[in-house]
């Protein structure tokens, strides 16, 4: 909570040029207290809240993992291969991510469009892996309902796969905005904005990735 | 102005301290066992430097508005602040704080101490009762040979550390005798132990803390001491054998109206059906918490329905509420005889127990509960079947 | 501005609201205020619509809005959501009489056409200034547009690959999975570093994957899935009648079964098999000594922990009696047990026991399959 | 509300014919972007509305929570009272706390946040002003959303804490634990908004030379607050979506039988719920901050303590939850470091009060109603404060906990705390707000009243508790209330009469509103006041500061006002201009170019769209669906649309002298 880090202006006693009241209007160049754009500050913020909700479902899967009583476990379910596979996806779709995020800062909107919508087809591909995953859990009797293990499963990676597919319409909207030239502000910073989350949701993957999946009980 | 707020300050703090209840029956400021008393000893200092802070700061505050206030003088110094004394007023609280840290996390962990305990009764919480139990290896004075279950009112021996090892079978509840020791919340799923001991024989009364429900105000209970040769009189009486009623009696007839009505919730044990099979009440199958209180010797208890209302008329309770330590232990092994039975609510009870007691037991409404209910149902008797369950209850000493 | 008919509407939507109040506040259950409370929300609705378009009346509040009315507009450009639009309604139409999949799809179809279509009419009638008015159709369409699109987009690529995936072996998804993974990224370097190939190749191969993965998706969906079984479980076998809590063998329950507990604070007992072949057990506080068994309270969850270390892998059960089987009268054995815990690890059982012990003869009593010695009393009161 | 340019020759609307105009070419479509009206209001980005609409909603909410105390009150005044059903008395503490805590106590406080934050930091705005627009939507919808269900089936009746397994549909089966389940998600949406863009603020949008041991204290206090939320409303969240999973979907995270532990639920709630004690202190506590040097016309003492020990209490406070568990069955090594941890948070606590005591010490002390407030909060917040100690002490907690000593306890916090600060900050800055003042001699009644009766109705309730009484019991048996004159059944009855008197004080500031409402302006600097917020009119332009100031000190706004003609250690103050002369200063001054955020529906579209989802959960899964599609639409409208409106949106000036839309330019 310490303010600590934050970089100081120095004492000013003019007005710098191009201060502005901070707001987001696109054109106009920005000055604010810390140097950070707003957008970009908030996305942090926003991400740092994140991690205690994921701190709080992984909690509680970790206190239930072994609560199934006499009904279906994690090794009898575990496909550690695919499971493998689906998360090596979803990492590469990180570096596809920095490529669109180089991208824009070099102002390549064609190459820009290419990577966002390649990332969003590996988020996609690893969404449809979890559909796949959770369909062969669910009829091999692991039900939402079943037992403590099975409702904190599927809430903790259920919550993620929504992150997931939240990223990946942002994605895909991202696109089209860029192509029908309706994007408002920075594009650089927004598909930089975008790339964070995507990052974060990938990060939060491998820690779910590792304490559900490899982790033994 | 300054006299004057000193004045109030002294008049509240004897207000305080004069205006206190006499003999409230559950204030912790009267402790009666080694538990109680060292929470008094560690919390009386705490309150008093607690005090003596609270009164230090006001004093200091009226004496700056009355010093202070503007008279037209200058505007003052623009002060900042003064680091060292700044330093030093912050150290001078942690410091006390230190002070009183250091006996609490001794007291915490003697308390939580249970090894020294002889003698374990189990309670399980449940809306809204108590049921406590004695387990054959509880080795409460000579021991324990047979289980025995009674609710709402404990019954142990004084100067003997007793482990209450305590559960619950529906929601959290929580065990208080404010008089022997702290509360600890009952938790189903999970076995909680609290110990109390009493020095002298008495009845301490206590409450659930834990916001339960419906009816979370009417789940009381008590604990009543009583000496060895007392306890174990009543550990007998408790271990006796069931008589049937004598024939052709009101409550012989008041048998069969348990039986019929009753029975399927509330154990008394011995009783037979026709075919001499013993009948075991089965509360799980229309009770949702899946307990009723056993009733097999229910006047030997003086009080009824989660210690809610009592079994004793206005008039007998304080012969044995308020009877000196001597004499408690004999007062409360009388039990209830007929003369002192409170049947005017006893009667009101079973007429339609949840228009007395605030319960879950709307038929129409237990689509939730799979049709349980939670508490006692109104079973529509008729006056002569009350007439005749309460001379059967009357029996059960 | 208040006209004869918002007037009624106004009245009307006062006295449903207060109904629906009085109600909630009177009246047990909730159906009457929902209905009521509708009631009041629809007659709101309509009171404002009225009261924004002065019962469509402009005369009775202004003439003036009257004549500033827009210029002229140019004839409106060819469309093509009436066509959609009229093709849902078909589509519909036959989904009504087949499945229900193609019934939603054509619900979604007129939705979206009529959408379209309202906004583009909207649209091309609001300024003579063609530019101008693209701007509005964007301002009013796209929020709808991009995000239907998006998820429609990632809707397609997940459902026909899961369905390709849930059709192919279990060996053969990881392959599918690793080398559609690595196609996509190969392509996307590719695309990304010779730019001169045009566009329209990109567009392609993208529609050319699109159309293999629905086509796909679409075939393995008719063709079915993979066999995927149900394990099985210590509860399921138990309820097949198989002996599991009597035999000390390995079940298919008990294969790779967790081994160990996170509540391992505040149970109700923790049962300990020792290398002796001897059953002890460990209560929250002491108990006296001399005590033979444990005392758990009757309906009651109980937490049980068993802790195996005995050298070898075992399982606890607990006999509870007996019970007429439901459809005959047969007695058969109450069991519960935990599965195949190996040495060292321990299990949480979880045991509600309805019946006091005294209805059993001999009582209930803790047994390990297999062990002889390994026996524990249960008392229920 | 609009972009304030000096006028120029610019055509509003290129290429368009000249009957083609924004209102009729966009018809609907077009941005709400009217300075008058309720639509100015509804659809408002403006920091300042929507820092007073979110007050309003508050003291609503205030009057609600504050009628369900008094029915309260007056079941209990009577052994074994029948004003209330037990049904009933359950709903109402549960609604009662749930309003004050979330519905009162955090909007108020968001109130003065959103309102003074940008003005104390010289800012035009907060960062993100839709964003805002959606906070206080969100915060009153989620409100209306909880108490709709008193005629929806019944409020939710399990307290606030709403402990586990005791909210699981078995044990309250109608729907009010849903309705309070899914309230709160919504109002926590509002806060976690609220709180980031709070945070950006107060970080990114400082004036030049406002470095953060420059910002006025109430802005760090706030700051502390929004760190506070924005790392504790997500546990909460996960707390209430398991919940609702539990109730509504099946999952069993709460239900025994399935092996689970019912702990888990107090954990969850108590890391939020016990930060959720400063979220709500602290913004007073920032309050009475800036009341007391104004009104002791001296600077904080000890400026850094203050800041420092503000952000303690905010670090340490994550790190206290376990001490509302002391009974619950924790092991004694997590009890007696919670308890020796709880110990440590009351040092920073009693530097404040230390500090504030010695702001007031050789000072000039003027007793308005705000500094009575202020002044009531230290004696108040002192006496809450020391019988926290005592229950700090676990043993002694295990006495406490649950009965109505805990009650007293926290009612000195929050009400004397919290609520008392909250008053001193509306009398404080009412004349900036609304540009009138407050009636000095209601508002003494308004404090002397409020003050004797949070005394009588919370004082006694130390004795209660001490004495035996446990909370939360719809009724009382006069077989446990003790002998002598002083008995329970005593004490009861003056606590009951007691909130009558609180109510008619409470009941005073309405008719304080009501009488002063044709009060004359007010002076342009009522109160000699310090900071930054008051460098500018009342109330304050829609672009705040006519021009950005330049912060060279802690209290700019003083030392523009005196100066220091002393010499060498001797210092002596005199002043070289009133308020008026350095705010017309400032107009003199006034920038050229003022780009100020426009009005949008979607805030409010997106806003609704989440109470429908709700009742889509207790009700019907269509409306779920319904409601989901509305906020797609909006969160889809709003980011295509920029934040400043287009030229194009503007009417252009009417030949026959029609007010334009777009305001044209300030007069000079």
């Amino acid at each position: 909570m310490s303010d600590a880090t934050i970089a100081e202006p120095s004492d000013v006693e003019e007005i710098p040029a191009g201060y502005d009241d901070g707001q987001d209007h696109a054109g106009l160049p920005h000055h604010t207290s810390t140097g950070l754009s707003n957008t970009k500050l908030a996305m942090w913020l926003f991400l740092g809240s994140e991690c205690l909700l994921f701190g709080g479902l992984i909690s509680t899967y970790m206190l239930y993992r072994n609560r199934q009583a006499d009904q279906i476990g994690p090794d009898q379910l575990w496909d550690i291969p695919f499971t493998s596979a689906t998360s090596f996806v979803l990492l590469m779709s990180s570096l596809t991510m920095v490529m669109a995020v180089s991208a824009a800062k070099r102002k390549d909107e064609q190459r820009t469009k290419l990577w966002l919508t390649v990332t969003a087809l590996l988020g996609g591909l690893f969404v449809a892996g979890q559909v796949y995953e959770f369909t062969t859990f669910y009829r091999e009797g692991l039900g939402y309902t079943t037992s403590l293990f099975s409702s904190s499963f599927y809430t903790l990676t259920g919550f993620h796969g929504v992150h997931v597919a939240v990223g990946i319409i942002m994605l895909l909207s991202l696109v089209a905005m860029l192509a029908k030239g309706k994007l408002v502000g920075d594009n650089a910073e927004t598909v930089e904005m975008i790339g964070l989350y995507w990052h974060f949701v990938d990060i939060v993957w491998i820690l779910i990735f590792t304490l559900v999946y490899l982790i033994p009980a | 102005m300054n006299r004057r707020v000193r004045i109030a300050a002294a008049v509240g703090l004897a207000a305080l301290v004069a205006g206190c209840a006499e003999d409230a029956p559950q204030d912790m400021f009267q402790p009666a066992g080694p538990n109680a008393q060292s929470i008094y000893d560690l919390s009386v200092p705490v309150f008093i430097i607690a005090g003596v802070i609270g009164v230090i700061v006001m004093v200091f505050i009226a004496i700056i508005v009355v010093k202070f206030r503007d008279r037209g003088q200058a505007i003052p110094d623009q002060v900042h602040g003064k680091p060292t004394l700044e330093i030093i007023l912050t150290i001078i609280p942690a410091l006390i704080l230190i002070g009183v840290a250091i006996p609490t996390v001794g007291t915490i962990m003697a308390l939580n101490d249970t090894s020294d305990t002889e003698c374990v009764i189990n309670v399980t919480g449940q809306q809204w009762w108590w049921e406590i139990d004695y387990p054959t290896q509880s080795g409460c004075g000579s021991g324990i040979d047979q289980p025995i279950i009674t609710s709402g009112q404990m019954v142990i021996p004084i100067g003997t550390p007793v482990l209450v090892r305590g559960t619950s079978r529906d929601v959290i509840h929580s065990w208080w005798i404010p008089r022997l020791n702290g509360k600890r919340d009952m938790v189903p799923g999970r076995v909680h132990t609290n110990r109390i001991e009493a020095d002298e024989p008495g009845i301490y009364a206590g409450q659930c803390t834990e916001f339960c429900g419906l009816s979370h105000a009417n789940m009381r209970m008590e604990v009543i001491a009583m000496t060895p040769e007392d306890f174990e009189a009543w550990k007998l009486n408790q271990t006796k054998p069931y008589e049937s009623p004598a024939e052709g009696t009101l409550a012989a007839k008041g048998e069969q109206t348990f039986i019929s009505q009753c029975a399927r919730c509330h154990q008394v044990n011995g009783l037979e059906d026709a075919d001499g099979a013993p009948i075991v009440s089965r509360p799980d199958l229309s009770v949702y918490s899946g307990a009723a209180p056993n009733l097999t010797h229910l006047m030997t208890r003086n009080t009824f329905a989660g210690a809610a209302y009592n079994l004793l008329t206005p008039e007998c309770r304080p012969k044995v509420w308020n009877a000196p330590s001597e004499t408690v232990g004999a007062e409360y092994l009388k039990g209830v005889t007929p003369d002192c039975l409170n049947s005017v609510e006893l009667r009101e009870w079973l007429r339609n127990a949840p228009a007395k007691k605030p319960m879950y037991a709307d038929p129409t409404k237990l689509e939730a509960t799979d049709g349980l209910t939670r508490g006692m149902p109104n079973l529509a008797l008729s006056e002569d079947q009350i007439d005749e369950l309460v001379a059967y209850l009357l029996e059960r000493h | 501005m208040f006209t004869t008919g918002s007037k009624f509407l106004v009245g009307a939507a006062v006295l449903a609201t207060l109904s629906a109040i009085a109600y909630g506040v009177t009246q047990d259950g909730i159906m009457g205020t929902v209905g009521l409370g509708s009631a009041a929300v629809a007659l709101w609705f309509l009171a404002g619509l009225n009261l924004y378009t002065r019962d469509n009346n402009y005369w009775a509040d202004e003439i003036a809005s009257i004549e500033q009315a827009p210029a002229a507009v140019p004839a409106p450009a060819n469309s093509v959501w009436p066509f959609a639009f009229a093709f849902g309604a078909a589509v519909l139409a036959v989904g009504l009489v087949t499945y229900q999949a193609v019934f939603i799809i054509g619900v979604v179809l007129l939705l979206v056409s009529g959408a379209e279509w309202t906004a583009e009419a909207w649209a091309q009638s609001a300024s003579a200034d063609t530019g101008h008015n693209a701007n509005v159709r964007d301002r009013i369409a796209n929020p709808l547009e991009f995000p239907l699109a998006a998820a429609i987009g990632i809707g397609v690529v997940v459902y026909a690959f899961s369905r390709v995936m849930l059709f192919l072996s279990k060996t053969n998804t990881v392959i599918a999975f690793a080398v559609l993974g690595s196609i996509v990224i190969a392509l996307a370097f590719f695309f990304a570093y010779r730019p001169r190939v045009p566009s329209k190749a990109a567009a392609v191969v993208i529609g050319v994957g699109a159309l293999g993965l629905i086509a796909g998706g679409a075939a393995a969906g008719l063709s079915g899935e993979r066999e995927i079984h149900p394990h099985e479980t210590t509860s399921g076998l138990n309820e097949e009648g198989v002996d599991i809590c009597t035999s000390p063998d390995e079940f298919e329950a008990d294969l790779k079964a967790s081994q160990s507990v996170s509540a391992t604070a505040a149970v109700a007992a923790t049962i300990t098999l020792g290398s002796d072949g001897e059953l002890s057990y460990d209560l929250n506080g002491p108990s006296a000594p001399g005590a033979v068994g444990i005392t758990l309270p009757r309906s009651n969850p109980n937490n049980i922990i068993f802790q195996n270390r005995s050298g070898e892998p075992r399982r606890l059960s607990a006999s509870l009696g007996t019970m007429v089987a439901e459809g005959s009268t047969n007695e058969v054995p109450v069991l519960m047990c935990t599965t195949l815990v190996d040495d060292g690890g321990a299990q949480n059982m979880t045991m509600r026991i309805d019946l006091p012990s005294i209805t059993t003869p001999g009582g209930y009593s803790f047994f390990v399959p297999g062990v002889e010695s390994a026996e524990l009393n249960l008392v229920v009161p | 509300m609009a972009i304030i340019e000096r006028p120029t020759d610019t055509p509003a609307l290129a290429g368009a014919g000249a009957a083609v105009t924004p209102s009729s070419s966009y018809g609907n479509f077009r941005r709400p972007v009217q300075a008058t009206g309720w639509k100015s209001w509804a659809f408002t980005v403006d920091h300042k509305k929507i820092g007073i609409m979110y007050g309003v909603v508050a003291m609503v909410f205030f009057f609600v929570g504050g009628i369900e105390a008094l029915l309260i009150r007056a079941q209990l005044a009577q052994p074994n009272g029948t004003i209330l059903s037990a049904d009933k008395y359950n709903q109402m503490f549960t609604m009662h706390a749930t309003t004050m805590v979330f519905l009162f106590v955090m909007p108020m406080a968001a109130a003065f946040a959103n309102y003074m934050m940008p003005l104390q930091i010289g800012a035009r705005d907060v960062a993100f002003p839709r964003l805002n627009a959606l906070s206080l939507w969100l915060f009153v919808f989620g409100g209306i959303f909880i108490n709709s269900s008193w005629i929806l089936g019944g409020a939710a009746d399990g307290g606030w804490f709403m402990y586990a397994p005791n909210s699981s549909v078995p044990f309250s089966p109608t729907n009010g634990v849903d309705f309070w389940t899914l309230g709160l998600l919504i109002t926590g949406v509002a806060s976690q908004v609220g709180a980031i863009n709070l945070i950006v603020t107060a970080l990114n949008m400082r004036a030049p030379g406002m470095k953060l041991m420059r910002m006025p204290i109430f802005t760090w206090m706030a700051l502390v607050v929004q760190f506070l939320l924005l790392f504790s409303i997500p546990v909460i969240t996960v707390a209430l979506f398991l919940l609702m999973f539990q109730r509504n979907f099946g999952a069993n995270f709460f239900s025994v039988e399935a092996g689970a532990d019912p702990l888990l639920w107090q954990h969850l709630f108590w890391l939020f719920g016990h930060p959720e004690v400063y979220i709500l202190v602290l913004p007073s506590f920032g309050i009475i901050s800036e009341v007391l040097p104004t009104f002791s016309r001296k600077p904080l003492f000890g400026y850094p303590f203050v800041v420092f020990s503000g952000a303690a209490i905010g670090f340490v406070g994550f790190g206290v939850w376990a001490h509302h568990m002391f009974a619950a069955g924790l092991g004694p090594i997590s009890v007696a470091v919670f308890s020796v941890a709880t110990m440590a948070i009351a040092v920073p606590t009693g530097v404040k009060i230390i500090n504030w005591t010695l702001t007031m010490w050789g000072g000039k002390l003027w007793f308005t109603t705000a500094m009575l407030f202020a002044i009531g909060l230290i004696v108040q917040f002192t006496i809450g404060g020391l019988s926290g100690v005592t229950h700090a002490v676990a043993p002694s907690d295990t006495q406490q906990t649950d009965t109505y000593y805990i009650v007293a306890h926290f009612h000195y916090v929050i009400f004397g705390g919290a609520v008392l600060g909250l008053f001193a900050g509306i009398y404080y800055w009412w004349p900036k707000v609304f540009g009138k003042m407050l009636s000095e001699k209601i508002g003494r009644w308004n404090f002397w009243l409020m003050i004797i009766g949070m005394n009588m109705t919370f004082g006694p309730m130390h004795i209660l508790g001490l004495q035996g009484q446990p909370r939360r019991m719809y009724i009382w048996t006069g077989d446990r209330a003790g002998d002598g004159f002083f008995d329970l059944a005593f004490w009861n009855l003056v606590a009951s009469i007691g909130s009558l008197v609180l109510g008619i004080g409470a009941f005073l500031f309405l008719v304080n509103v009501w009488v002063s409402r044709k009060n004359p302006p007010a002076p342009a600097d009522p109160w000699d006041a310090r900071s930054l917020e008051w460098l500018t009119t009342n109330p304050p332009k829609e672009h705040n500061f006519d021009r950005i100031p330049t912060v060279h000190t802690l209290d700019e706004f003083f030392h523009r006002k005196y100066e220091d003609v002393g010499e060498g250690d001797q210092h002596d103050y005199k002043q070289v201009a009133t308020g008026a002369e350095v705010i017309e200063l400032e107009e003199k001054y006034a920038d050229a170019h003022i780009h100020l955020p426009s009005p949008s529906y979607w805030p409010m579209v997106l806003a609704i769209s989440l109470p429908i989802i709700g009742y889509g959960v207790i009700f019907n899964t269509l409306l779920i669906v319904a409601g989901a599609a509305i906020a797609v639409l909006a969160l889809f409208g709003w980011a295509l649309e920029p934040p400043t409106a287009d030229e194009s949106e503007f009417d252009p000036p009417a030949p026959d002298g029609d007010q334009p839309s777009k305001e044209l330019a300030v007069s000079v």
